[in-house]
């Protein structure tokens, strides 16, 4: 692990950690104002998560040891993600933890975790966010490794630093089918994942249609700050990844203090404008139909399954 | 001394036969029976420990070689094993009111009679005397069949006695054909089977093989092959279960050892060819005759009756592949059916008498009510769907081992499909009988009878199962180590294939 | 010579007009009669061979099949036919009609003739030219034993075979030891009482029945 | 005798030894003395196993054994690698059974036949000659027949799959028999020249009858009724050491017996895996029995299994070394994690439902109350098995991917087409497993109990959790250090060009990029959390913890009822792949008698059928049916018919004789 990775390892956890809830902000107030309202701000988040961890801690009856430790193994999974993955630097902080599908894993960690707390309650609220989860989940985790091969095919490796750079070294190669079916899917897959419309809607609380929100229905307190703040570091995460492995243009290739500042940049400015676009298309879209969402999945899967085809075939030729 | 030896199983079982015939049958006489086939069995032990080759004696009238010697020891073993059966049988049957003792005495001079006839088959020296004696053990049996006189039994002896005459008349007709042919060769042999087969190269090749199509078929008969196979199921259903032990597990040997006879010497003269498609065919009908009939068998003494066609038809497949390997395995083949389906047939008998019914359906959870008797069943029925330790693994690997060598891989592989639904059927069929509770037994089996039959006779029962617990080990010691008797097998198998 | 050939011929002749007689006629008693016949017929070709061989045991062998086949064995018959109500009853229609059956009979006969044929070439001489026939005689008896109902005529059918056999025994001329004769006859004789004593306990049990009604074994 | 052999022969010892005190001593004795010796004699074969991988060779011939044919065992470090998993599983299996075979009160069979399972086992892959090798594969399948049969006065349905088991097991049996015999009989070792078509039926033949053995699709359907049927211990054994011999078959047919051979052999062999992979999770997914749901896992960790296998023949067959020793490497590490997680996972499901008297997921719930070591066990079992780190599958499904996306460029046309598929098919059941895994370990354990049974279920006696503990920490040992089983693997897959993989902590290919370390990867995720729970405490104005009730929406307290069921979280997947698994759902209403427009009550009910066993095997037997009662017409009873029998084949046979001269 060199100086590199380490001094990105370290921006990075801290930039995600600080920023995520800003840039949950920042989309909140772009709908606000597209939909018409003042908005809340670009803080609120933040004075949120001061409220709810100075709550007192309250444990719902009948639920176990699980259901207290799961927002902790969400939060350490995202942040070990945020410290790995080649957001800021070109270097990551723990090599062998930088692999693509140690990422996967992890992020599918967190909301299996999630997903056991909420079967924990035994409410039916709980049960139902969960299958809804679990669901959406094994569909999308597939998609994202095949996403993501399409891309290491090309690297011949499935490291996530050793395609960032490969990118870096030729930007051309984005441009192949390959690398834009890949994005597409990507995208697709974050806009599920991250439980935004029209998969999932955060802001309603309609048992019909909730995913993520019936699964920590019964958090309170620092135990929902925690959810909340892990959950925003996920959409952030996710659109890192997908910044940093399509539009890498600007990332450090040096220790050098300047280059390191260029990256945290950069990458700040990819995320939120990516945030901003997310939310954005939001407005304009509606909810689907929760049996809808499989169709869209499916074929997002389709997708990155061409993209590897298509990397093969093409890369052959 | 030797020639003692070898006349001892003809003569011991006749000499027991009068003692029957003058003392009839008591709790004392009833062991005579055991003790006969004990004598038997030790002399043709001893035979093969002394007797290295082959030895003629009462002036060229018996003779004894390593396959003879093999044979009496199939004789005697399964022998010993339904007459130490018997006593406990019988005792059954006659407290169920079904025999008397006049019946019992009758029945073991009979089968004493039937012992004698089959060990005068397998020393006769001449083919000729060879089917006297098998046409003997028809006449034997005939009343062991129709003992229980209801109609079942009588219709089972008719069919029995003349579907077998019939067949075996062929094979008369045969064996003067091949005389013929013999005194036409000019060597004045008779019908000695090792100077027929010294002569071989001189005899007619046309008529030599008519002669042994016709012994084939006729001597299948005896043997259980298809076609002329029909009589089996019936009689041996219809039989009292030790003489369905003795008829299944050694009569059919019998005869098919007079074919292994009958195909070395047609080898000498035809070559393999001839005798290899007919066997084949054979072999291949009877297998897909009991495939059809077990599938949707409806009683366990059928039942086993179609396993006996079916193992028929494998050994008709190792005679058919030929070669020192196949044939020990056939003769390999015969002692652990012998062995196998007569504890089976012994322990039939005992659930027929615990039952009440012979239907499989009127038979459920014997597990829970008769352990022993179900775990011998279970054995048996493993031991006969080749499943190892049992010795019927280790000879149905060499057969087929030898059928894939021998060029009959097309036959080899049908007969391993139709060996497949054979065992499926016997597994589903016993596991009907066998597991589960019983609680479902009680209406079907013949109702009160059958429960009340279960429980007086569920003590007794599992009395009479020494020698089915000590045959099946027996046998499962054999699949895993023969120890000397390898030894037998090769050289008897080499008899057969040896070249003068 | 010519005298031994014919008398030969016309031995095996009435034997093969017998067995074809036999199964012509329907009515048991008849058939019982001619089956005597077809015994002396019998006795007679091996007289003939005994005469023209100058065997003296062969001679000895025509007397025992004389008393054997043609008085003991049908008399046998007569008595399983019973003194019942049944007494010289009829077959009552066969599984095959007569027609059928002698037309068979008569391709059975051409079947004989076909298969022996390396037999005839053996040695050729009058007693070998006659085996066709004892194989035909075989194969009628065979036949009769298959199509026939009632238990008597099966057991007809099956000493017709029998005769069959002899007969090719004694055309084949081949001597096959004097044990196995006296055994071979044995045989037949405790097999025909066997199923004679059968076929009266049938009777008990089942009244005086058509075989093919005995389907109480099946499956 | 070298120490490989001498561990073999006392296994053999310890397991005759073992039946014989179980055949005397009085019942109370018999569970302790049959464990023991089962355990014994694994740890007895896990010792030469390691000896056999390090080098140690031997070869006893029996001669005299098996008549007709001899016996012939020596020792390989393929076979060593098999022989140690398969004792490493009988070690805690043994245990475990001292404890549950008590409780359960099974018979004397179930007690007797358990040691030779296991020693049965250990000798398949050390056999030498065919015939040694079909008498230790038969014996295998049919002691392990009688054990499934061990329960069955029980429940009927063990019966039933006991039917199914021994069908299928002897059809596969038959199959191997009839390869074997074609390339001769004889030795298994390598070099035996035969024409291609020859040595393709061979390796068809024998990819059914191992095949059929390991559960792959579509010869699975005696594997998710016999493992559920038969008692837990022997579940273990069969799912997690038993399915391992029909991929030692197969790679040992196709590698060392036939020496390879065409590429369509393994990409015959992928297919297998892929379509086992998915449609044994998808099975899985919607299963709600539990032990059932883990033998359809176990179909699918064995499709991946196979799936490696072929990649690494095909690899192969293109002159890949390197990535066939990687794809082979992958797949046999793959049959050690899937050992140990899949022998975890039985033991604590058994423990589970013996105590609450269900297997049935509807049924139990809220064990973590009752029974908390089982619930850890359990979960750590399904945490392993659903590929998430720390957890072996994670490891292994890695390097598969690692070898097929490596094989991607350098696979050819072929390659091209079909490893995209491989790999969309790994990453799709890696998804699915997660699902089903949290819905096992969530409803099965967590929540609130939905039955009495699991209400009042406690913790399991000590021997069960011993049992339990070796197998956890079996798989602790794999997930997190995998390096040490490395070299083995390398050796097992006598890879010519050097080990595939390298590394104690960070296993790193050589010859390709690409690294993982889950050691550090756990350590990283221990660390975060840890500071973020010292973080949590360290809060200014903390406050204790407060009990709560849970939000019922204001309508009394929450009842069972209200829970989701395994059913009803499965019921969006199933809907999701409704074409594939063709659930069939019958609704019948009752009306009132005097309206027919009123309705009393409406019963709905929803079944997922094996589609497969529908479609392949219903018409098969169907058909064996109406052959049998075709076949009654042979034999109506008639004397005439069956002397017509004979004379008419009596007369065809003379007339060929008279045409044929």
């Amino acid at each position: 692990m060199s100086r590199l990775g380490i001094a990105g390892g370290v921006i990075q956890v801290l930039v995600v950690t600080g920023g995520a809830p800003v840039l949950t902000g920042v989309m909140r107030q772009v709908r606000a104002r597209l939909e018409g309202r003042a908005g809340p701000g670009l803080r609120q988040p933040w004075s949120d998560l001061r409220k709810l961890l100075r709550k007192e801690p309250v444990t719902p009856a009948g639920t176990g040891e699980l259901f207290r430790v799961a927002p902790l193994v969400l939060l350490a999974t995202t942040v070990v993600v945020a410290g790995v993955s080649p957001f800021v630097t070109t270097a990551s902080a723990i090599g062998p933890a930088a692999d693509l599908f140690a990422v996967v894993a992890l992020l599918a960690m967190g909301t299996a975790t999630l997903a056991l707390a909420a079967i924990d309650t035994g409410t039916a609220f709980g049960g139902m966010g969960a299958s809804r989860e679990m669901t959406i989940m094994a569909l999308v985790e597939p998609t994202l490794l095949m996403s993501v091969f399409a891309l290491s095919v090309r690297a011949g490796s499935t490291n996530l630093s050793a395609i960032v750079t490969a990118v870096v070294r030729d930007p051309a190669r984005v441009a192949s089918p390959a690398g834009l079916l890949a994005a597409v899917a990507l995208i697709l897959v974050t806009i599920a994942e991250t439980g935004r419309l029209p998969v999932d809607n955060p802001a309603t609380h309609l048992e019909l249609t909730m995913v993520h929100e019936a699964m920590i229905l019964e958090y309170a307190g620092p135990d929902l700050a925690v959810v909340e703040l892990a959950s925003s570091m996920r959409l952030t995460v996710f659109l890192g990844l997908l910044v940093t492995l399509f539009v890498p243009w600007g990332i450090a290739v040096t220790a050098a203090p300047l280059a390191l500042a260029a990256g945290t940049a950069a990458f700040a400015a990819k995320v939120t404008i990516c945030g901003a676009a997310l939310a954005a298309g939001e407005v304009f879209m509606a909810k689907l139909r929760l049996f809808r969402v499989p169709e869209l999945l499916g074929g997002s899967f389709l997708l990155a399954l061409l993209a590897v085809a298509a990397s093969v075939f093409l890369g052959a030729a | 001394m030797v020639t003692l030896l070898m006349a001892a199983p003809v003569l011991v079982p006749v000499c027991v036969a009068i003692c029957y015939l003058l003392a009839g049958w008591r709790p004392l006489t009833a062991w005579l029976a055991p003790v006969s086939a004990a004598l038997t069995l030790a002399s043709a032990l001893a035979l093969a420990a002394v007797l290295p080759g082959s030895r003629a004696a009462l002036d060229g009238l018996i003779r004894a070689d390593r396959l003879t010697e093999f044979m009496l020891i199939v004789i005697g073993s399964v022998g010993l094993l339904a007459t130490a059966a018997t006593p406990a049988w019988l005792r059954g049957e006659i407290a169920a009111g079904r025999a008397t003792t006049r019946t019992a005495a009758r029945h073991s001079v009979l089968v004493q009679l039937f012992l004698a006839a089959m060990a005068a088959a397998v020393l006769a020296a001449s083919l000729g005397v060879t089917w006297v004696a098998i046409e003997a053990t028809t006449v034997a049996t005939a009343f062991l069949v129709g003992q229980r006189r209801t109609r079942a039994a009588v219709e089972a002896a008719w069919k029995y006695v003349v579907i077998c005459s019939a067949g075996i008349a062929l094979a008369l007709l045969g064996l003067l054909l091949l005389n013929a042919a013999a005194a036409h060769a000019g060597a004045g042999t008779g019908l000695d089977w090792a100077r027929l087969a010294a002569a071989a190269t001189r005899l007619n090749p046309a008529v030599t093989r008519i002669a042994v199509a016709l012994l084939i078929v006729g001597f299948g008969t005896k043997a259980g092959l298809a076609p002329l196979h029909a009589w089996l199921p019936d009689a041996h259903g219809q039989a009292p279960a030790p003489v369905s032990a003795l008829m299944s597990g050694v009569l059919l040997s019998v005869a098919f050892c007079a074919i292994l006879r009958v195909t070395a010497i047609a080898d000498l003269v035809l070559g393999t060819g001839f005798t290899r498609a007919l066997l084949a065919v054979l072999g291949l009908g009877s297998l897909l005759v009991a495939a059809s009939l077990l599938i949707r068998q409806r009683d366990y003494k059928r039942m086993l009756a179609y396993s006996s066609i079916e193992h028929m038809g494998v050994m008709a497949l190792g005679a058919a592949a030929g070669g020192p390997l196949a044939l020990a395995a056939v003769l390999l083949h015969m002692l652990g059916h012998g062995l196998a389906k007569g504890s089976l047939f012994v322990s039939a008998g005992r659930m027929l008498q615990a039952t009440g019914t012979s239907r499989i359906d009127g038979v459920r959870g014997l597990a829970s009510r008769l352990p022993l008797l179900a775990a011998c069943t279970g054995a048996g029925v493993l031991a006969l769907a080749g499943f190892p330790p049992f010795s019927l693994f280790a000879s149905e690997i060499g057969i087929i081992r030898a059928g894939f060598a021998t060029g009959l891989g097309g036959v080899t592989a049908a007969a391993l499909i139709l060996m497949i639904v054979i065992t499926a059927a016997l597994l589903a069929h016993t596991s009907r009988m066998l597991l589960g509770t019983d609680a479902a037994a009680g209406p079907a089996a013949g109702g009160g009878n059958g429960s009340s039959a279960g429980g007086a006779g569920a003590s007794d029962v599992t009395a009479g199962l020494a020698p089915v617990v000590i045959a099946l080990a027996a046998c499962a010691v054999l699949g895993l180590y023969a120890g000397p008797l390898a030894g037998l097998l090769h050289s008897a198998a080499h008899t057969l294939t040896r070249t003068p | 010579m010519t005298g031994y050939v014919q008398s030969l011929d016309l031995a095996c002749g009435a034997l093969l007009v017998t067995a074809v007689v036999i199964v012509w006629r329907r009515r048991l008693s008849a058939i019982i009669r001619t089956f005597a016949l077809q015994g002396t017929a019998l006795a007679a070709i091996a007289a003939i061979l005994a005469a023209h061989g100058h065997d003296p045991r062969l001679g000895a062998v025509a007397a025992g099949v004389l008393v054997l086949r043609a008085v003991a064995l049908p008399w046998l018959l007569r008595r399983a036919l019973g003194s019942g109500p049944d007494a010289g009853g009829r077959e009552t229609r066969p599984l095959i009609n007569v027609t059928a059956s002698l037309l068979a009979v008569a391709a059975l006969t051409m079947l004989a003739y076909a298969v022996s044929r390396p037999l005839t070439a053996l040695d050729p001489s009058p007693a070998a030219d006659a085996i066709p026939v004892g194989i035909a005689v075989t194969l009628s008896g065979f036949f009769v034993l298959v199509t026939r109902r009632r238990a008597v005529s099966q057991l007809a059918g099956f000493l017709l075979m029998d005769n069959g056999i002899t007969a090719t025994g004694f055309l084949t001329t081949a001597d096959t030891g004097l044990l196995v004769e006296l055994g071979v006859s044995l045989d037949v004789l405790l097999a025909v009482v066997v199923l004679r004593v059968l076929a009266g306990r049938m009777r008990d049990v089942f009244g005086d029945t058509d075989l093919d009604d005995l389907r109480e074994l099946r499956d | 005798m070298s120490l490989a052999g001498s561990g073999l022969v006392l296994a053999v010892a310890v397991a005759s030894l073992a039946c014989l005190a179980v055949l005397a001593l009085p019942a109370r004795f018999r569970p302790a003395a049959a464990g023991a010796g089962a355990a014994l004699a694994g740890a007895g074969g896990l010792v030469s196993g390691i000896a056999m991988l390090s080098g140690r060779t031997f070869t006893v011939a029996l001669p005299g054994a098996l008549p007709l044919s001899g016996l012939e065992f020596t020792a390989g470090r393929l076979s060593g690698y098999f022989v140690a998993v398969t004792g490493a599983v009988a070690i805690p299996a043994g245990v475990y059974a001292i404890g549950y075979a008590r409780h359960a009160g099974t018979s004397r069979s179930a007690c007797v036949f358990l040691p030779l399972f296991a020693v049965s086992m250990l000798l398949v892959p050390v056999s030498a000659t065919a015939a040694t090798l079909l008498l230790c594969w038969e014996l295998m399948a049919l002691t392990s027949l009688l054990l499934v049969l061990a329960e069955h006065r029980r429940r009927p349905e063990v019966a039933e799959a006991g039917r199914w088991y021994a069908v299928m097991t002897h059809l596969g049996f038959a199959c191997i028999l009839a390869g074997l015999m074609l390339t001769g009989g004889g030795s298994l070792a390598a070099g035996r020249h035969l024409s291609p078509a020859l040595a393709g039926t061979v390796f068809v033949l024998a990819l059914i009858g191992f095949g059929s053995k390991a559960g792959a699709v579509p010869l699975h359907a005696w594997l998710p009724r016999a493992h559920p049927e038969a008692p837990s211990h022997v579940s273990a054994l069969m799912s997690a050491a038993m399915v391992n011999m029909g991929v030692y078959g197969i790679v040992r047919t196709g590698f060392g017996l036939l020496g390879g051979g065409a590429r369509w052999w393994w990409l015959l062999v992928m297919l297998l895996g892929v379509v086992s992979s998915l449609y044994g999770i998808l099975q899985a997914a919607v299963s709600s029995d539990l032990k059932r749901l883990l033998g359809y896992s176990t179909t699918e960790n064995m499709g991946l299994v196979l799936t490696g296998v072929g990649a690494a023949g095909l690899f192969e067959d293109s002159g890949h070394r390197m990535l066939a020793g990687l794809a082979l490497a992958a797949a046999l590490l793959h049959v050690a994690g899937h050992a140990a997680f899949k022998t975890l996972l039985f033991l604590s499901a058994g423990s589970a439902a013996q105590r609450a008297g269900t297997r049935d997921l509807d049924a139990l719930g809220g064990l973590r109350a009752g029974m908390p070591a089982t619930t850890a066990a359990f979960g750590w079992g399904a945490l392993a098995a659903s590929a998430l780190p720390p957890g072996t599958a994670f490891v292994s499904e890695w390097l598969l991917v690692q070898a097929l996306i490596h094989g991607l460029r350098s696979g050819g046309t072929i390659g091209a087409v079909v490893l995209p598929a491989a790999v969309a098919a790994v990453a799709l059941t890696a998804g699915l497993a997660v699902a089903t895994f949290v819905k096992a370990f969530g409803t099965g354990f967590l929540a609130r109990p939905r039955s009495d049974g699991a209400a009042r279920a406690t913790e399991a006696p000590a021997s069960m959790l011993a049992g339990m503990g070796l197998a956890a920490a079996a798989c602790a040992l794999l997930a997190l250090l995998p390096g040490i089983v490395l070299p083995a693997l390398a050796r097992a897959a006598g890879v010519a060009a050097g080990p595939a993989v390298t590394g104690l902590v960070t296993l790193r290919l050589s010859g390709a990029a690409g690294e993982l370390s889950p050691l550090l990867l756990t350590l990283a995720l221990l660390a975060v959390m840890m500071a973020a729970a010292g973080c949590l405490r360290a809060l200014p104005g903390r406050r204790a913890r407060r009990a709560a009730r849970l939000w019922d929406c204001g309508s009394g307290p929450l009842t069972a009822r209200m829970e989701y069921t395994a059913t009803s979280f499965a019921e969006p997947l199933q809907r999701v792949f409704d074409d594939v698994l063709a659930p069939e759902t019958d609704i019948d209403v009752t009306h009132l008698d005097e309206a027919r427009y009123l309705v009393t009550a409406v019963q709905y009910r929803r079944m997922v059928p094996d589609r497969i066993e529908h479609r392949l095997y219903r018409p098969v037997l169907a058909a064996v049916r109406a052959w049998g009662t075709a076949g009654r017409r042979l034999a109506p009873g008639s004397v005439h018919r069956y002397l017509g029998y004979g004379f008419c084949a009596v007369t065809v046979l003379l007339i060929v004789l008279a045409v044929t001269r």
